[in-house]
């Protein structure tokens, strides 16, 4: 930094001083950071710190095709980097009033729900893990990795699928995927109990996770809080089926929800939506054999494909709550505008910065955890 | 044009260790720092989601000897995962002088090479190598965990070949990557470490450890002198 | 003549000596000679402390029949020894740099008063300690009382003018109690005579016995500051002037114990007292002072660590400490009586070096306050050293002087079969710890503020007494048994079978100790530790504190990166709502009571000197015990007693 | 003449045994945990590479010469406390010291690493320290008082009289079963394992004590947990299993001691500080006491 | 009230507003057009009477043609299940200089966080906004990145070097004849 920073000054006689929570810690998530004072073990104040992952992604978007976007897009939140492709492709096809064929749009669900899986397995294990205990991680990260095979089988890349386009998804399924998918549900199954005896209802974590970080439900609205964080606090909402987009209106399932609002009430909300998907899943594994036709509308030559002028805001329910992407096209080969609305932009910042105050050192981390937090949306 | 290749380190240079046994036990060290590599608990960007993987139940870096470390002071192997922002470079760089050598630096994903795909993006760094020495490059977008795995063999092997001599080239050239710090940060830039004080503390230096920019950087610096134990009446 | 005359009169001499020549600057020279002299006079009776026969001062007073007179036991010569030791180191402290400050500040004649208290302090002790019946006694402890509170007076600061004024209130109270014990005492034994009365409490029953070791006991127990009254002490004792915090820390509150041994154990004797079983309970007398004792380490220590000012944080450790001694004598073993009464001695060495730490500390930065200390070792590093070896003494950790009488206290509590007690011995112990680290830590470890770049060690004055403490703290902890050869003597003179025990310890046939070997193997394991350091890693680069872990982030020098207050934050979550201030709650009440009489005689005086007001409020309160005292008394033999008292009032 | 060179073969072998034995122990506490997260783990000479590593650094930080002297008294102090541990054949200076000598030994290495740490001027490192500490006053009273009811028991606070006595009568853990029970517990506590782990909490203060300790200094730690592993497993061992009459029943023990802990550790989440008091001074503390109304 | 209700309720609502311009794309999508100074009274009314607690985004566009910018408020409402699009636009200056508006903190809580957005990638000074300050761009000192006369390529190319990356490998490719057949700088579209 600047000299001037390490010109001795007085420091004022308060009893308060400074704790850096990230960028290089194990108490955050990614690459950011999250400033305290504390006064003992209190928080008297918390400041969040972001742009650490700033690439100045609305920007680059503006240089580029509409379709070479989609290679970007998904390194918004790479733990769940499927949404992201699907609410940019749903805006594109809502500007230029395309309609993605019926199996399309199953398969997108397929990828958007075995994603949530994913992205939620990684969070047990990181939200454990600031407790203390790492079992959990290894197991959510293992389990993780099958779906990520499943996506890479599908798509071609683990992390980064840039399966879907405009229009619909890049290929078919390719065969027997559906019974591997299927038998990968039934191992997830089989390993609900393990989850619950190890971490959901541990004691010792039940005790750690229970009445920290509370958020009631005026407060979450008036803070913006969305998603399962929202769920936690009682509100049943979710855009799957409030907003419904692709085929959410034809899949039966349920919106699981908890009261308490803490830190426990939310990773709960979690594992009880890892199964819903679950659910929609093995309805997708038994209705998408019937679903015949094309996976994607035609589109243009992709390299000189100027979309028709227009503007869209489309949101999708990802695993961290409400992600929206707001395009403007002005008829050219580029996008105009991208505003993306990150699910975790409310999370990460303002609802964090206010929930930390008054808690305690031992619980920030996992209060960050929990609301499950992904600062690269909050970058970009 | 910074060309990335082997870099010329002169491996000699501050080899008079200062523990006697060691210069005996030379090549037992070598193995053991091979065998046991701290990584640094630090995720700079999204590369960083292939790590977990690797060091989890799946793939295991434990049984190589890899495990990951929360500070930099206890950590050898400092990973850049992918893009490295101008913000989060001089985080980086603070970092890896607060390393304890031999330290390593592993870049991965195509980012740290060149740019990658965000070649156009006003706030990362695009070639990492010019702000710090990097040992081991794994390109790909993201490289798989076992790509990420080979990496770190590879670096091994290095070690225990005696090559993994990188890290003295930051203090041989502090010069060199002082100047591209500078060329991005502004010529006021300092580190509360002390480079020139560590080199010469430990016999590293060379005639290219000083420079033009080191000069810019003794006519600004606030200097940060230890306090020193002292009896004064 | 005999020795004690000599030393009797060489002190009050050179008291009067003292007070003549305070305005001058060599009363600062006069004090350590002063000192040193009387240490040498000891040293000539050293005898008693290996078990010679007691020495009679040839001066006595014949007050309505009953003979006063005075004489140095071993259990006197081992206190006394103490005393006039700490008030050589503590001279010494006070005389060079110390005292330039001080007079600066002050003025010349402050600091002539300070010497003039403290030199008062030594004599009234002496007297105290050399009493041979309780006439006597009582003559000396008030002598102690007033003295002590002369120099408690000499701050002029409120907190200090509100503590001692506390201090005194207390102090009249005890004064009372044992005045009362004593005219009963009389009245059940015919006699004063600590002789006499050891015959005579043979005849007595066992309420009379109660009441008096209860009377005895909370005299006594007020200036020790046992539970429940403990809360004088610390702010008292932390707001008198560094040095004389040192000395009053170090010895001041042990008199009571020395009274406590001399009436307790030597004339009513444990066994005697161990057999007054208190009704419905499985408990007796002994008992319960033991666990006044086990008490008295527990709350204090716990009220220590939530303290945020060094000086507090020390005197309520000695609270606190005190209750270790009297746990140990009331052991009644010859093990655990050896522990509480080599602890005396142990815990003067390090206290009298923990506030001479921080007086230093205050010195130098002007403050004691944790919230503005921080990162001093690199600017006093001796002062450090002297702090650390003092607190491993007080945390009672080898190879230092406290883990020995501690050692032996948990020793006689096992064999003595008592869990209960070990255990809150054990947590006062862990309660010490905890607060000895919050001290060195938040005063000379952790960040170095800019106010503070430039500060300079201690001067030599005040450094050479505390690092002649240090060595005395290490070499009777690594030697045990030269201290143990006094206690021995100082045992059998009350009447305890004194411990088997050689040089580096005690033996004992399941399980003894051997400081020598213990210390010896420490020191072979940090030689190791040493070797594995130094030789087996390579070379390491001192660096500055900005070069620190943040997250990554660039410190600053506008960042307070110093966790110091709460220090136990994650504890008090705990134990935080179990301080009650139940007994300040008592306090506050007696203490409006008093306040509402000092009002109502200053109305009648017009005095602004509180002084004198309290005198006043003290008198009246006397002369109304004394008179209800009479009341019921009236048959015929308390009448002439009361008279003998008034008579040998010291006033 | 005899005797002082078998005392200096005892001072020199005593710490190496340890040292081994903890190296063992070390990779024992790695592979089980490998082994409950379902992975291979580190291969049979990690910890080994991991200290030589550490002591071959190039350069490492000191912050001071408190820094420097705290890490030698960790060492130093765990050095000497092994030498308070009689183990088959050897019995050092236990003699000389017994178990409340022991008990204050090996608070030394704690003291001296807390000084270390301090000076270290960071405040993560502080508030470890400070939550060790507590730790420290948590599990240090059913601790003292386990072995308050195990002296009382045997007659005698020398862990050489004890051994012996059990192996004349019985274990200690069939004539006291609740203390034995009670001591476990602290046991979990003194090594620092989850749920007891709240002074390291990485996610919390980035590792407490050892966030400013690089190279050796980081080193000295790692030899340090090699001699508490060993220095908890010998003591329970001592206290309530009869110690060891030959090397083979005696590692044997220790090891099955210290793997409970470990086993335990890897499923727990930690406590808060002021949650884990509470646990410590609730039950070990009853069952202790309970125990010892049986002792007595 | 049940959507129906509320819709039409919205629909009196905004008929009260002057200069407003409504257009219902679809069942769930409202967008309307209310000139800059009416837009604090439309947040407030649909916040307060209609039931869109949600702000779900403030969206940014730059119009240097028109020297505008246009701020787009996405609503949400729980009970109405719509989403509701207020565009609005005010001038535009020059990137040295700040454009004003008002924030709307007191009516939406999430505002601050976007209106911090816009300020540092726009150069759009919220009044009474409570975080006016740098946040994800704290060590940027260049111009409001986000405005279209910003060319960041250009910034790119004078700040940063390349890592030339030329290999054995790629030589014999190239000596053969092969090699990348387009180099990045002709495929800048």
């Amino acid at each position: 930094m600047r000299p001037e920073n390490y010109q001795l000054v007085a420091l004022p006689n308060s009893d308060e001083y400074e704790l850096f929570i990230g960028p290089n810690h194990p108490g955050i998530e990614g690459n950011y950071a999250f400033k305290l004072k504390l006064d003992g073990d209190r928080v008297i104040s918390g400041k969040a710190d972001a742009g650490y992952l700033h690439r100045g992604f609305e920007k680059l978007m503006e240089g580029r095709l509409w379709i070479q976007n989609l290679a970007i897009v998904p390194r918004i939140c790479v733990p769940d980097p499927v949404p992201m492709e699907v609410v940019y492709s749903l805006t594109v096809e809502d500007i230029e009033k395309m309609e993605v064929p019926l199996r399309g749009q199953w398969i997108r669900v397929m990828q958007l729900e075995l994603s949530r899986i994913a992205s939620h397995l990684f969070t047990f294990g990181g939200h454990a893990a600031t407790t203390g205990m790492y079992t959990p991680s290894y197991w959510g990260v293992a389990d993780r990795d099958l779906a990520l095979d499943l996506f890479e089988e599908l798509t071609g890349g683990r992390v980064y699928h840039i399966y879907n386009i405009p229009g619909g998804v890049r290929r078919d399924i390719p065969n027997g995927f559906l019974d591997r998918l299927s038998d990968y549900l039934d191992y997830l199954e089989t390993r609900q109990n393990d989850y619950d005896n190890l971490l959901f209802t541990n004691q010792v974590f039940v005790k750690r996770a229970r009445n920290v970080g509370v958020i009631n439900q005026e407060q979450a609205l008036e803070w913006g809080v969305t998603g399962p964080n929202l769920r936690a606090t009682g509100l049943a909402f979710d855009v799957r089926r409030d907003d419904p987009y692709l085929i959410y209106n034809e899949l039966d399932f349920e919106i699981p929800t908890q009261t308490a609002g803490d830190c426990l009430a939310r990773i709960l909300v979690r594992r009880d939506e890892l199964f819903q998907s679950v659910r929609i899943l093995r309805q997708i594994i038994k209705h998408l054999p019937s679903v015949k036709g094309p996976v994607r509308a035609p589109i243009p030559n992709p390299l000189a494909w100027n979309v028709s002028m227009g503007e869209s805001y489309c949101r999708v329910e990802s695993s961290k709550g409400e992600l929206a992407y707001y395009t403007v096209s002005d008829g050219g080969p580029k996008p105009y505008r991208v505003h993306v609305r990150g699910a975790s932009s409310m999370h990460a910042v303002q609802v964090l910065e206010n929930m930390a105050v008054g808690q305690r050192i031992e619980d920030i981390a996992q209060i960050m955890f929990s609301l499950d937090a992904c600062p690269p949306e909050v970058d970009r | 044009m910074s060309k990335i290749g082997n870099i010329p380190v002169n491996a000699q240079a501050g080899k008079k260790r200062t523990n006697p046994l060691a210069g005996v036990f030379d090549e037992l060290v070598q193995f053991c720092q091979s065998r046991s590599m701290f990584m640094l608990h630090y995720c700079t960007g999204c590369g960083a989601i292939e790590l977990p993987p690797a060091m989890t139940s799946r793939f295991d870096m434990e049984r190589l000897g890899i495990q990951p470390m929360v500070t930099p002071r206890q950590a050898d192997i400092l990973l850049v995962t992918g893009y490295v922002s101008v913000k989060t470079l001089k985080r980086v760089i603070l970092t890896y002088e607060q390393m304890q050598s031999p330290k390593y630096v592993i870049g991965i994903c195509s980012c740290t090479v060149n740019g990658g795909m965000y070649w156009q993006s006003y706030a990362t760094a695009k070639v990492l190598n010019e702000y710090l020495p990097v040992d081991v490059y794994i390109a790909g977008c993201m490289p798989r965990p076992e790509a990420v795995i080979e990496g770190m063999r590879r670096l091994m092997r290095n070690i225990e070949e005696g090559k993994g001599h990188a890290w003295k080239d930051y203090f041989q050239r502090y010069d060199y990557y002082l100047g591209n710090q500078q060329h991005l940060f502004g010529d006021d830039w300092q580190t509360p470490t002390d480079i020139i004080g560590e080199a010469r503390h430990y016999g590293l230096e060379t005639e290219q450890t000083y420079g033009e920019h080191t000069r810019i950087l003794e006519q600004h610096q606030q200097p940060l002198e230890p306090h020193k134990m002292r009896i004064k009446f | 003549m005999s020795v004690l005359d000599d030393l009797l009169l060489f002190t009050a001499l050179a008291s009067v000596a003292i007070i003549v020549v305070r305005r001058f600057a060599s009363v600062s020279k006069l004090s350590v000679i002063v000192y040193a002299l009387a240490t040498v006079l000891l040293v000539k009776m050293s005898a008693l402390g290996y078990g010679g026969e007691p020495i009679y001062s040839s001066f006595t007073l014949n007050v309505l029949g009953q003979n006063l007179y005075w004489r140095f036991d071993s259990l006197s010569w081992f206190f006394a020894l103490i005393t006039v030791v700490i008030a050589l180191f503590t001279s010494v402290f006070m005389s060079g740099a110390w005292a330039e400050k001080y007079c600066q500040e002050h003025s010349t004649e402050a600091y002539g008063l300070l010497q003039a208290a403290l030199v008062l302090n030594v004599l009234s002790m002496l007297v105290l300690l050399a009493s041979g019946d309780l006439l006597s006694l009582f003559i000396g402890w008030e002598l102690v009382s007033w003295a002590s509170f002369m120099m408690m007076f000499l701050n002029q600061d409120k907190v200090a003018r509100k503590a001692a004024i506390k201090y005194i209130v207390y102090a009249m109270a005890a004064a009372m109690s044992i005045l009362m014990a004593i005219a009963m005492t009389y009245s059940m034994t015919g006699s004063l005579d600590y002789v006499q009365i050891m015959q005579a409490v043979a005849h007595l029953s066992n309420t009379q016995i109660a009441l008096l070791v209860t009377l005895y006991g909370v005299g006594f127990g007020i200036k020790m500051g046992v539970i429940p009254f403990h809360l004088w002490q610390a702010a008292a004792y932390a707001e008198t002037p560094g040095p004389g915090a040192v000395f009053m820390g170090a010895i001041s509150a042990r008199m009571g114990l020395y009274a406590l041994i001399v009436i307790v154990v030597q004339i009513f004797s444990l066994t005697r007292v161990a057999a007054i079983e208190i009704p419905y309970t499985f408990l007796n007398m002994q008992n319960i002072l033991a666990w006044v004792g086990a008490l008295t380490t527990i709350i204090p220590t716990y009220i220590a660590l939530k303290q945020n000012d060094a000086r507090y944080l020390l005197a309520w450790h000695g609270v606190g400490q005190g209750g270790y001694m009297l746990l140990g004598v009331m052991i009644a073993d010859s093990i655990g009586t050896a522990g509480g009464i080599m602890h005396v001695f142990n815990y003067a060495t390090y206290q009298a070096a923990l506030f001479m730490a921080v007086t230093a500390v205050m010195f130098r930065t002007g403050t004691s306050n944790f919230s503005k200390l921080g990162g001093l070792v690199t600017q006093m590093p001796l002062t450090f050293m002297v702090m650390v070896v003092s607190i491993i003494g007080l945390a009672g950790i080898p190879p230092m002087n406290g883990f020995v009488s501690k050692w032996l206290v948990y020793r006689a509590l096992l064999l003595d079969g008592e869990p209960l007690l070990f255990v809150a011995a054990v947590i006062g112990t862990l309660g010490t710890i905890l607060s000895v680290y919050k001290l060195v830590h938040n005063t000379f470890l952790g960040q170095l503020r800019l106010e503070h770049q430039d500060v300079k060690e201690a001067p030599l004055s005040m450094l050479l007494p505390m690092l002649g403490l240090v060595l005395i703290i290490f070499g009777t902890g690594v030697m045990p048994g030269v201290v143990l050869d006094w206690v021995a003597a100082a045992q059998n003179a009350v009447g305890i079978a004194p411990i088997t025990h050689n040089l580096g310890g005690i033996e004992l046939a399941q399980g003894g100790l051997d400081m020598i070997w213990v210390t010896g193997v420490m020191f072979y394991g940090f030689a190791v530790g040493a070797i594995v350091f130094y030789f087996l890693g390579g070379k390491s680069k001192h660096i500055h504190q900005f070069d620190n872990y943040a997250g990554g982030h660039f410190l600053t020098s506008k960042v307070r990166y110093h966790y110091s207050n709460h220090f136990y934050a994650g504890l008090m979550h705990l134990i935080g709502g179990w301080y009650k201030d139940f007994f300040k709650k008592l306090e506050q009440a007696l203490v409006s009571l008093v306040s509402f009489l000092s009002q109502l005689s200053e109305n009648f005086y017009r005095s602004a000197q509180p002084a004198v007001l309290v005198a006043a409020v003290a008198f009246i309160a006397l002369w109304f015990i004394m008179s209800s005292f009479s009341m019921p008394a009236d048959t015929g033999t308390v009448a002439p007693i009361t008279q003998g008292i008034q008579g040998g009032l010291p006033k | 003449m005899s005797t002082i060179t078998e005392l200096l073969t005892e001072l020199f072998l005593m710490p190496l045994i340890a040292f081994m034995v903890g190296l063992a122990m070390v990779l024992m506490l790695r592979k089980i945990g490998a082994r409950l997260q379902r992975r291979v783990g580190p291969p049979l000479l990690q910890p080994i590479f991991d200290i030589v590593k550490l002591y071959g650094k190039d350069t490492q930080v000191s912050h001071g010469l408190i820094h420097d002297i705290g890490l030698v008294m960790a060492v130093g102090g765990y050095v000497a406390a092994e030498i308070f541990l009689p183990v088959p054949g050897m019995d050092g200076i236990a003699d000389k010291g017994g178990i409340i000598t022991l008990s204050y030994v090996m608070m030394v290495p704690s003291l001296g690493l807390a000084l270390g740490v301090g000076q270290c001027a960071n405040p993560n490192g502080s508030i470890g320290i400070s939550r060790a500490l507590t730790a420290m006053l948590a599990y240090d009273i059913p601790f003292i008082i386990v072995v308050f009811g195990v002296a009382a028991h045997y007659q005698s606070t020398s862990l050489v009289g004890m051994i012996e006595y059990q192996q004349a009568h019985q274990w200690g853990i069939f004539e006291m079963p609740l203390l034995a029970a009670a001591g476990l517990f602290a046991l979990q506590g003194m090594m620092g394992k989850q749920p007891f782990e709240i002074y390291v909490a990485p996610a919390e203060i980035a590792t407490g004590p050892m966030v400013e300790m690089s190279g050796k200094y980081m080193g000295g730690l790692f030899v340090m947990q090699t001699f508490q592993l060993y220095t908890a497993g010998v003591l329970y061992t001592s206290l309530f299993l009869g110690g060891g009459s030959n090397w083979f029943e005696f590692l044997l023990k220790i090891f099955v001691v210290v793997a409970i802990p470990m086993s335990v550790a890897f499923v727990f989440p930690r406590y808060r500080t002021e949650d884990m008091v509470r646990i410590m001074w609730k039950w070990p503390v009853m069952a202790a006491l309970i125990g010892i109304a049986f002792v007595l | 009230m049940n959507c129906e209700e509320i819709n039409l309720w919205l629909d009196t609502l905004l008929a009260e507003i002057e200069e407003i311009e409504v257009t219902r794309k679809s069942e769930r999508r409202v967008r309307v057009d209310v000139p800059a100074s009416s837009l604090p009274a439309l947040l407030e009314l649909l916040k307060g009477k209609a039931s869109y607690v949600h702000l779900s985004a403030i969206s940014c566009v730059d119009w240097p043609d028109d020297e505008e910018f246009e701020l787009v408020y996405h609503c949400w409402s729980y009970e109405a299940k719509s989403l509701l699009s207020a565009h609005t636009r005010i001038p535009r200056n020059s990137a040295q200089e700040f454009a004003h508006y008002v924030s709307v903190y007191d009516i939406y809580k999430p505002a601050a966080f976007f209106e911090r957005d816009i300020y540092e990638m726009y150069g759009i000074y919220f009044e009474s906004s409570p975080y006016m300050e740098k946040f994800i761009l704290t060590e940027w000192n260049g111009p409001p990145p986000m405005r279209k006369d910003f060319d960041a390529e250009q910034y790119v190319n004078d700040t940063f070097n390349w890592a030339d990356y030329h290999p054995q490998w790629l030589q014999e490719l190239e000596e053969d004849g092969g090699g990348i057949a387009v180099r990045p700088e002709d495929i800048r579209l």
